[in-house]
């Protein structure tokens, strides 16, 4: 079951240049270099080893994750869909594979399906224009934070330096709004769980820069009253932010855009499928109304006046008037972009919309099999059940021993012990009836196994504390702990 | 029967009609639409109108638009190269299980990835010399940023300059993002002159004083030549109580000096050097710092442990500095990073070795030299402009407009950066010997 | 140091020259050449002048030469089918668990690979109504030999005779391919005659008698028409002691008669329709039959059973039918067959559900048949030949040479198979509607 | 652990066509058909599931094999290497896969890619013309046989009915033999586990159409008295046919060709690395000398009298001249001869005599390791070890819990519970010392202990006879098994 460390399989030592007297230690390599000795390192110790060895390797380490598919994946707010997989082969092109430096004619073909998924965010959440340089979902909220500062700014109100957030949000948006130097303004939410009105009527100001917010929430409940809410916030001259995060619940149904939305972020790892990596990378192109389209990052990718000689259209890269500038060295996680532009282009306007459908039946049908209660309803495509008196992190523990993953847990906090459920759209009645039939078994365990638990996965449980006091983060730093 | 190619709606989700209706008649429903509380006003009732297409007709319509793009041989760089990845890279990262796994918040089911994320990080340990390595932010540009947010964070005196090279030393989208990044602060970037291809140390030291919070200068630099002023530079900045952030990339740090032992206190730069293609300018922002800054590092750590049996297992750690736990009080709002993308880096710089690693640095130097040379006998060019040591590329005069130069080996079948009226940059790296001399000869017939 | 891309010797042997230093010590030897024992008269001194090349180098050499091929459009079938392979094939099927493994003659190590086989049997059975599939023969061709050898083991009378089609519904390939298989029997292989693109069944019954031990006919047959005799070539079969051995293919056979309603004995043909690209021929032997003749099957066969805990296993069973064991009186010399091609037809089967299956072969039918009503249109054309149902082709005649036409097509970038002097037979298989129309109109310009 | 059957996880009939009344049945899915009802099945009942149900189902299947990524894989005779990723990647390239019924004037590219592989092939086996259409080892006999068969024949020598094959060869030679219409003379080892010369002189007649050899024979051991053998052997008219099974022994020592065999098949999963796959598909060409080509299989390729524009060769095929005709439908299994063409390239001389030196210092290191008797030799690329006193077969079920792969057992039937252990050259040392444990650990271990074996694996021991007896060779067999 265990793999050792690459380093513990080989560490060799390669010495670069002459080292100043002529002669190679016995126990590692030597390497001439042309530059002088001043300008190098003196060595280099990494493992050396071969294909077959690495093969193995990484072989191994593979089999020792769950992923997507190893089975149901139902973390709340994460959307963990399955990735199809061709748009792996679409993104393995070699034309999808240029040097950003390229001249914009010679990568037309870049730049078109840059213009066309643009063009389709842009449908799918009713905003006028879309940035994709935000490599992932925090970067979006960034620039959406930034895009709202440099509009306050343009118009003399730069004075406004609070952007308030409910209490239920993600961690992201404090992060992002706190990097973009704002203050913070946390919101409560109301006994249904939603936006409460008269606290945010409270929190309003004139220095109000942005209101921002998930729909549905975190909850999985739909914010109903936000056509008033986008009123309140307008009225107090603030932006609306929409955090993509949920969006997989409304597609077709309902968008930012229509819903007073003045800026949003996509997370395409979530609604468009591409895969989450371990981690990442992700993208998460931000889309804004008309009157912010002029503080977008630069360059965004628009039509150009000429046509090829075949008379396709021909595209180029254009800096936005008053741009904020660049949130990424290039034009963000292009790979990515692909294979959510390949994810689009499959499914098309009914298969987007049935995904959606799909994931809140899930969801539904899922808490239905539930023995936990579901305080919180009625929730779209995700719900936070409660562990009640059991801990959500053992119950989570526990439930890698039945062969699934546990959903998002202890968080919103607004749910006691939260487990915090999102199905998805790929999962079949029967997937579900197991993933069900695991909550269940595991509802009706004592504390004590839960405190043991997991006892079937290649680790056991990890301590988290010991990780943290002594915090040993390199090979080299666990061969001298151990030392 | 689900819905496949035939049939409208998600080929992805699999609920037969059956089932949806087991699973209607169980929430008490008659419709899903009944599931969503939307209010009327709100409700969208018209199309996007993207038509639906079969997974062929879909790969055939991107391999189509895609097509568009030019084939050419590319001796570009500027921060971004196309070294050859194994095919042992793709083979290995593209295994399911590394591929759609998520964050590894239950490190009990994810071993495998978290093993390979810290054996990343021991790797930029040791090509840094410094103590930590975060297991990945977004690019070099976004690392930039995050290294001079945590220069306001730990240093010791008030201050808020932020010094970077001027602009031919320095990427305009690298210091336009760090701008972005500073914006919330109190930080101000400012430039600093730059001689002949490296840092003017004399200027530098005339513009360093107690308010310098963090220096950054990179190694290579982005016009190729080797940068001989490290050591002076993390003095002066060690004498001014200021942070020095190096800027590079995995292959050059197998060769070039070790930061450390430069008095680097922050590296960044995009490791995906190894790992990706050029993807479009796709990257793997690299972070290694010292210990002494551990708690205000920002990003992912993956940390030894034991099990509830003693064994080592491995975990994110020290998360209390992370978004989704201390909020607007994180290091870093960085949430999804770009682990997958360290993997790929990973097994490509294990699938050199140390001394694949070392070699191929020095190709570097020696490739570009004999390209320098080559390129310098064609009259109406000189290479290379600066009088320096050289990794990957080099910049040359050329005679005639540099614009039109390009534009001519662009229909040769050749892209070059054009960095000045005069001046091109060539880059070596990844470009096969047989294109190089076919590069030398198509720019021999258009300077003619 | 391991044999690395800048060094000589093989890259995937992983020797540091410290291991094999201690090797050497380990085996008493002084040189690795001193472990080969062979006399002086048979040592090769020399060199095969191969040169050795890094991967890269390796892959762009393969690219270039294979670079050669022309993009055509293949209207082409007869036997061998471009249906498009879902993405997912490639990507489970590549998974080095089932590319690297062998023959699981440890099924206790390989019971993933084991159950796959277990369902693609299970499909043929299905598709055929036989109760027993193999796991795989090499291809159509070599199935059919295999039939003939198992006919001259099972048949209760003696007898010698073959009969197949004669030409015209009958690929060359497979007719020698199956004289080769019986050159070791006294089996005799004889045609007999066809009518209009179907078997002539008045001939045939003249032509049987009590010699013969095996009657073959396709459906469909290689020149697109569904043959209508099937039933009553089984009858006369079985009226004379002789097995039927029908020649079919799993998207045929999700739509036309099922074998086993027709009396056939055997099931032979190309499984890789599913799952595999044209691949310049390469196959995957479907072959199915009676439960009766189980002990005399030729190939793998993979069966259920019960591991030491009582619970469901599988494994290679009835081996003493095979070579390994048997030797000489082994039921045919496979051994290493297409197992992998095997598992990429399930999975292409089960992409596409029996929905997606059946609705892939009524396509087929539609598609060829609109493409015969739009060439039959075309002055100089008649289409299709054959008054008769198609499956996915069908004959066209021509006024002009065929061979002239073809010529002409392929300069416009299709490819089309001549069968005659004034004869083309043209197959919409995996070719996309807008192709087929692009293709009307390029036949249209040649022989206008 | 376990995974159900796809028949388990659903079965959907489709009715096809409407069955003559009209009515589509509640439980099933009717499809009309453009095609009469006479001429179209009834229904067509197989699982109907989607991509992701699918993914996870081969995705578990895939964890409960152990492949060559997995760890090393020591099956005497079968030579299980390591298969480079790249050569998958070449296969792929979308050129690769043409029609075959293709025009020769379409497709140089892949007659260049056969030209040139003949041509590798012929220098490394000393052979004068190869064809490359058997699509595996055993095809391959076969076509020696039959082209031995023909060359007889056309020398009015049809008489000549019997091969001669050692006892302990490969079955398949044996078998192909026999599939040839020849009458199998058996020739024992002498003592030294070589051909007793003796016993040769004896079984040599005027009906002798051939002898069938490996060399190194299955025990590893070089047949060093081949010259004379050769002598013996055409003396009286034969053949000398060469099984490539054990070439990766000699690459770059020794070439059939200069050891005077007439005939022989290359196993390029053994030695040229491809992909075994579970049991195929393979690739087994066929060289000759010179006097044989005209007998070998159509079409070969060759290089015509035109060029390109360019200059470049072009290539064609073409019928020997006394062809025996087709072996296969169409050229074999083409994607697998790319693999192995992209193997040779890459190695070139100094890397195939580099595998060879490899494979035979691991052999022999090996066995230096070992508990266990190794009774024969100076072995080459593989050694067959006696299990002394314990059960063979037990043994392997043994090692398995060990976590590596046994080697071959109780085969050659010369050695007494034989193991037949072949490492090849992509083992390291440390690789090979923990092989060497698990063996030398086995080897300690009582017999009840091996008898239970094994107990670590995804399925425990499993039961050959009731699977024989009992044959349930589909899901529906099993259906009706159960019920």
């Amino acid at each position: 079951q265990y793999e050792p460390l690459l380093s513990e399989k080989d560490l060799t030592r390669v010495d670069i240049g002459d080292g100043g007297d002529g002669i190679a230690p016995d126990d590692a390599e030597s390497v001439d270099s042309p530059l002088p000795d001043d300008l190098t390192r003196d060595s280099l110790e990494l493992p050396e080893l071969s294909e077959p060895e690495l093969a193995r390797h990484y072989t191994r380490l593979s089999q020792m994750i769950y992923g997507i598919d190893s089975g149901p994946y139902p973390l709340g707010s994460c959307t963990m869909k399955y990735n199809p997989k061709f748009t792996e082969d679409v993104a393995a092109l070699p034309p999808a594979s240029v040097h950003p430096d390229r001249s914009e004619r010679s990568v037309q073909g870049t730049l078109e399906v840059m213009y066309r998924l643009q063009d389709y965010l842009g449908r799918i959440g009713g905003m006028d224009a879309v940035t994709l340089q935000p490599p992932a979902g925090a970067a979006g909220e960034f620039v959406g934070i930034r895009v709202a500062a440099a509009y306050h700014e343009h118009n003399g109100e730069g004075h406004r330096d609070e952007v308030i957030i409910p209490e239920s949000a993600h961690g992201t948006n404090f992060a992002s709004a706190a990097l973009g130097g704002y203050d913070v303004v946390s919101l409560p939410s109301d006994e249904d769980g939603r936006v409460d009105l008269e606290a945010l009527e409270s929190a309003l100001s004139e220095n109000t820069a942005a209101l921002m917010l998930t729909n549905p929430n975190t909850l999985g409940l739909f914010e109903r009253d936000i056509d008033e809410i986008a009123e309140m916030v307008h009225d107090v001259g603030g932006l609306l932010y929409y955090d993509g995060a949920n969006l997989n619940a409304l597609l077709g149904r309902a968008r930012p855009g229509d819903m007073g939305f003045d800026v949003m972020h996509y997370n395409v790892h979530k609604t468009f499928a591409t895969p989450h990596g371990g981690g990442g990378p992700g993208a998460g192109p931000v889309g804004v109304v008309d009157e912010l389209a002029p503080f977008l990052p630069a360059p965004r990718v628009r039509e150009g006046d000429q046509r090829t000689k075949s008379g396709e259209p021909t595209y180029e890269l254009f800096e936005p008037e008053h741009t904020i500038g660049k949130v990424h060295g290039f034009h963000g996680n292009w790979l990515v972009l692909v294979k959510a532009f390949a994810y689009i282009a499959r499914l098309g306007d009914e298969g987007l919309a049935d995904a959606s459908a799909k994931a809140v039946l899930n969801a539904n049908y899922l808490a239905s099999r539930l023995e936990y209660d579901v305080p919180y309803e009625p929730f779209h495509h995700e719900f936070v059940a409660s562990a009640g008196d059991q801990d959500a992190a053992d119950v989570a523990k526990r439930m890698l021993d039945y062969g699934v993953h546990p959903p998002t847990t202890k968080w919103p906090e607004i749910v006691p012990e939260a487990l915090m459920t999102e199905p998805t759209e790929v999962e079949s009645k029967d997937t579900l009836d197991r993933l069900a039939a695991a909550f269940n078994a595991v509802a009706a365990e004592d504390s004590e196994t839960l405190a043991n638990a997991p006892e079937r996965t290649t680790a056991r449980r990890i301590d988290q504390t010991s990780a943290a006091r002594n915090p040993r983060l390199s090979w080299q730093a666990l061969e001298e702990d151990e030392s | 029967m689900h819905g496949n190619e035939t049939h409208a709606g998600s080929p992805y989700a699999p609920h037969t009609d059956e089932d949806r209706a087991a699973m209607l008649e169980a929430v008490d429903a008659e419709t899903v639409e009944e599931l969503f509380d939307i209010p009327g006003a709100v409700r969208f009732d018209d199309e996007f109108g993207i038509d639906a297409r079969t997974e062929r007709e879909t790969r055939r319509l991107v391999r189509s638009i895609l097509g568009r793009n030019d084939d050419l041989t590319e001796l570009l760089g500027r921060g971004h190269y196309g070294y050859y990845v194994p095919s042992l890279v793709d083979h290995l990262a593209d295994r399911s299980e590394f591929l759609t796994s998520y964050t590894q918040y239950q490190p009990e089911v994810s071993q495998g990835f978290l093993q390979a994320l810290f054996e990343y990080q021991s790797l930029l340990v040791e090509l840094t010399g410094l103590e930590i390595a975060n297991c990945s932010m977004y690019d070099a540009a976004t690392a930039l940023g995050e290294a001079a947010t945590l220069a306001d964070r730990v240093r010791d005196a008030t201050g808020y300059r932020v010094l970077v090279p001027e602009a031919d030393l320095l990427r305009e989208e690298r210091r336009s993002t760090l701008e972005n990044y500073v914006a919330g602060t109190d930080l101000e970037v400012e430039s600093y002159p730059t001689a002949d291809g490296n840092v003017d140390l004399a200027a530098l030291e005339d513009a360093v004083d107690e308010e310098v919070v963090m220096i950054y200068a990179e190694n290579p630099t982005v016009r190729g030549t080797i940068e001989e002023h490290l050591a002076a530079i993390g003095d002066l900045a060690d004498a001014n109580d200021a942070l020095f952030t190096l800027g590079s990339d995995p292959v050059a740090l197998s060769l070039l000096e070790r930061p450390a032992d430069v008095g680097a206190d922050v590296v960044v730069g995009d490791a995906s050097v190894l790992g990706l293609p050029t993807s479009y300018g796709m990257g793997l922002g690299l972070f290694a710092t010292r210990e002494d800054y551990l708690r205000q590092v920002p990003g992912r750590l993956v940390g030894a442990s034991e099990d509830a049996t003693d064994r080592r297992a491995f975990t994110l750690t020290l998360q209390t500095r992370e978004q989704h736990i201390r909020r607007e009080r994180a290091t870093s709002n960085i949430c999804t990073n770009q682990a997958w993308v360290a993997l790929r880096t990973a097994i490509h710089a294990a699938a050199l070795g140390p001394t694949g690693m070392v070699e191929l640095a020095n190709r570097g130097v020696r490739r570009a030299e004999t390209l320098a040379e080559r390129v310098d006998d064609i009259v109406g060019v000189k290479a290379p402009v600066h009088d320096r040591h050289h990794l990957r590329e080099f910049v040359a005069r050329v005679d005639q407009p540099a614009r039109a130069i390009a534009d001519d080996l662009e229909r040769r079948g050749f892209a070059v950066h054009v960095v000045g009226e005069h001046e091109i940059q060539l880059c070596v790296a990844g470009v096969p010997d047989e294109r190089l001399d076919a590069f030398a000869e198509a720019l021999e017939g258009v300077v003619r």
